[in-house]
């Protein structure tokens, strides 16, 4: 097979209206794709089409609007699991956020297995969704969280940790793109390892969804989060797939409307949850965010992820060298240059607030801050760090600005 | 509103060269209370020294991004002389001018403060500023109930 | 004051897209409005906005629009504190759903205050999002969920429970209007019996928000919830009111990014949260769902709740009294005539779902079902009704398609 | 699709003249096994009468709506006769084809069941016709293991 085309950014840029007003405004530079990503017109229309055009409640109306709607909305699920290879939709949870995704698997599923003395291993870079979940359920079932700890150019230090994947080990939660290094993790190894020690694997997929091609089958995880914001869909929805026996033994998190098959009067005896993934999905299902959700992916899978991967590739690569080239500025541990589309680094005189403070308003939009990685921040030493990320739409013009922002920045606090 | 409207003079020539400022311990204060920004790391004590009622000095220590460490160094001028009562007002003051800009009104705000009034548009950095008046707070809190 | 001009629905219909295609298709005689409301242009509009002008992570970007969409969020805050009478802006949580704010009210602040022979009442009219919850964290906890139940005519019976407001009872949940009898509850005076003896009450304000005028200081609730859907507004989002010092003393559902202050490391320590509400909106905000949900209580006002309300039940009592002109038709137990745009209906011979399904394929939208209601339901003695209920761009001439539905479904099935 | 094209002169002839249905608990049948739609409150009781490995009659009872009457009676005609076998193979082919409408190719199906089509479109009321269906599997599976 030939190369593909690369991406043409600025031909991608059309597609997403917010660029659109770029000649009325300053040009926008937006380098905070990490956080949340803009949404093409593809995803806008059809969140807008399902309010104005076949809008009903869902799984209960018998009117053809409402069977409309329905189908709808389950054949965005259908989309989602090609999209991420699930064996069938009934693995896939509609959630509101990669955040309740993994809520639901710490309070639903590893609760009620979890007890004194067990051992559940993160590692040192998990965004706090990642982390403070496990934390409740070790903190309240006298279990041990431990970190899986970084060698010095910031990747998981796997070797040091032969106890992992041995009793007392009963979950492992790990991210499959950091949000800080940009260091991409082995998780399908470390799945497969898992699986044959009978140890469950979630991974968090919050950063890779929009630039790595998911395949939940060969990757061998037990569960996956992700939210829509991050890979240009809609905000207020995220997925949690669950291979099947594993969602078969989850207790909701949220009880409600649609998600119970027969309610008992009283205490005494426990209403019978719906099949799943009815089950998981209390009150009214959000069904324009489904199908925005799906617009998305079918969006991401129009451009080709093996196309997204390298320009993505291309531009983080490219930053970090001419990042690197600045006086005073460093980039955090990496063995690799970064290649996942986030760049992190500090500046040997300026805060990163000031720093991202003075971008913003040359129009270059990076982010400042712990980025919701205190444990990894706190191993680094670090209180903050800047951090440029790229998406789809970006080109060597955004880096350009953030290069002459830096050097703006310079001018203020290093005269 | 440009990075220079924010960063004037008055605000980066005190971030420059901030007064009061200890690279140490506070050593001898009437009170010494704490600042912390968990969401970016920043961190300011502040020390007070009194006579009389009144703020005789205050001195700061920590870390931050400029509009942390001007505010800290504006803080120390703006009420050094001070009575106690006054600054605590004062506190109160900048805590309801920044911490709720939908709500307040505009203060009288000393001269020397005005600097700071530039951040007020800018809703994430408005802990910055407070940090270090939030702390000297802490500490005439302290110091009266000691 | 003179009298407000009456809402005329054909006005309104024009700000309602999905009425737009009538002339190509079927008129669309939408009565189920009870289970999901239609949306106006300018709530489509407003969410479209978000994402074609002003998108950016909420509370943590350093650049303008960063700022401007964290102003935007908490503005719609602000509209809705002012929507609901609440005291402060801090008071007001968004949820994913009315479903999830009484998950969050159960799971987060009853369950740790709930012992072991306590006593939790609810009607016997709940949906099961405002059943469920209870009667899990009952279970769980060997307290007791007992039920308000109804006099002849569907009314809470409050005078046979003196016991209602003494000890062992920790806490009331109880529905502002029954989404089946369309009975509207005393919750006002029930709330302040209830403050006097120390007991909290949750309101559950689905059914009510939208022809209601709400004002949760008059009504001395302490919890009270509602979904954005039922009200004009996006799917997937929904607000939790709490008083300032039960939303303190409330532990989070959902833990991750933007709900915590400082993270310690491992498990020995505990992370501290962040300020109310952020302490319970853990993940990235939904903005465009927020402020779409604004734009629905704007939509609401400028019609006016008084207006809404009549109008709503003029028509609910024009419906009662045509349904019970027909031979066969019966409808639930009530003392007046529904008022609350709300009328549920049995027929001898036809079977809701049959009368659903026909009443779908001449355009006229009806549940049919049990409604999330099974306790209710159990003792009505039913297995399950049809139900028909009316919004703002309702007229008689939806009343007239319902009733030759009817007519249709007799000449199928009664011949 | 209108509701004449749903409710079928066959399906209503059915649903008015249930054919084997009993209005009291079925007696002295090899199994009987209850199915109930709790969503809408709906319940089939499926009583089957064997011989020679063969279906020698089905009875049922109980309530629900015109297409669930209507599958369950003429569920009791299209398998009397049949053989176990074939009946438990029938039962997994009415799954199939109303269980999920985006996967199933057309199955061949007696002509005697061709009324219900018409409901594949519905997906709302798929378990309407399921529900006497899986009671009849259930209760082939519970005569098998007796
Ligand atoms: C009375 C009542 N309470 C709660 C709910 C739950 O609302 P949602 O599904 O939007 O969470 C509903 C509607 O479904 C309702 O009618
Ligand atoms: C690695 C990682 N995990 C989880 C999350 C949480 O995603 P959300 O806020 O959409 O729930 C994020 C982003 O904030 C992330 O970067």
């Amino acid at each position: 097979m030939s190369d593909p085309e690369p991406i043409n950014p600025e031909v991608v840029r059309r597609d997403f209206p917010i660029f659109a007003g770029a000649s009325h405004r300053q040009r926008l530079h937006y380098l905070d794709n990490a956080a949340t990503t803009h949404k093409p017109d593809k995803v806008i229309n059809a969140i807008a089409a399902c309010y104005a055009q076949c809008y009903a409640p869902i799984h209960r109306g018998l009117y053809p609007m409402a069977e409309q709607a329905t189908s709808n909305y389950e054949h965005a699920r259908r989309v989602l699991q090609h999209f991420i290879g699930a064996a069938s939709p009934d693995e896939l949870v509609f959630t509101s956020s990669a955040t309740e995704a993994i809520n639901m698997v710490a309070s639903g599923w590893l609760r009620q297995r979890l007890q004194s003395g067990d051992v559940v291993w993160v590692s040192r870079m998990e965004h706090h969704s990642n982390y403070l979940p496990w934390q409740r359920v070790c903190h309240e079932k006298q279990a041990q969280l431990r970190f899986i700890e970084l060698t010095e150019d910031g990747q998981m230090d796997l070797d040091r940790i032969p106890e992992l994947f041995a009793e007392p080990t009963k979950f492992i939660a790990i991210t499959h793109v950091s949000n800080v290094l940009g260091v991409q993790n082995p998780v399908a190894s470390l799945c497969a390892t898992a699986r044959e020690c009978g140890i469950p694997v979630l991974v968090d997929a919050a950063q890779s969804v929009s630039h790595l091609e998911l395949d939940v089958s060969a990757m061998c995880c037990d569960f996956l989060a992700f939210s829509a914001h991050k890979m240009f869909g809609p905000t207020g929805i995220g997925l949690l797939y669950g291979r099947q026996d594993r969602l078969a033994g989850m207790e909701p998190l949220q009880l409600g409307g649609g998600m119970v098959d027969s309610v008992v009067d009283g205490t005494s005896a426990a209403s019978s949850w719906a099949k799943v993934p009815s089950r998981f999905e209390a009150g009214s299902p959000d069904m324009p965010g489904a199908v925005g959700f799906a617009a998305a992916a079918d969006y991401l899978s129009s451009l080709g992820h093996e196309r997204v991967g390298r320009h993505i590739a291309a531009l983080t690569r490219l930053a970090a060298e001419r990042l690197m080239g600045i006086n005073g500025i460093s980039l955090l541990p990496h063995a690799e240059l970064p290649a996942s589309g986030i760049v992190s680094f500090t500046h040997r005189y300026i805060h990163p607030h000031d720093m991202a403070q003075v971008a913003g308003e040359a129009g270059v939009a990076i982010r400042a801050g712990h980025h919701c990685a205190q444990p990894l921040l706190r191993h680094l030493g670090l209180a903050a760090t800047a951090r440029a990320s790229f998406s789809v739409y970006n080109d060597e013009s955004d880096i350009d600005a953030l290069i002459d922002a830096i050097i703006s920045a310079q001018r203020i606090f290093c005269e | 509103m440009t990075a220079q409207d924010l960063y004037k003079e008055t605000l980066l020539e005190h971030y420059r060269h901030p007064r009061n400022r200890c690279d140490r311990p506070i050593q001898e204060a009437d009170a010494v209370e704490r600042g912390a920004n968990p969401r970016c790391g920043d961190e300011i004590e502040i020390g007070i020294f009194l006579q009389d009622e009144k703020i005789r000095q205050v001195k700061f220590r920590g870390r931050g991004c400029a509009i942390c460490i001007a505010s800290a160094s504006m803080l120390t001028e703006a009420v050094a002389g001070l009575s106690v009562a006054s600054t605590r007002r004062l506190c109160d003051q900048m805590h309801a001018w920044f911490g709720d800009i939908e709500a307040a009104a505009e203060p009288l705000l000393p001269d020397s403060l005005q600097a700071l009034a530039a951040v007020r548009e800018h809703r994430a950095r408005q802990k910055c500023v407070l940090l270090s008046w939030e702390a000297l707070a802490h500490a005439i809190d302290t110091a009266a109930s000691a």
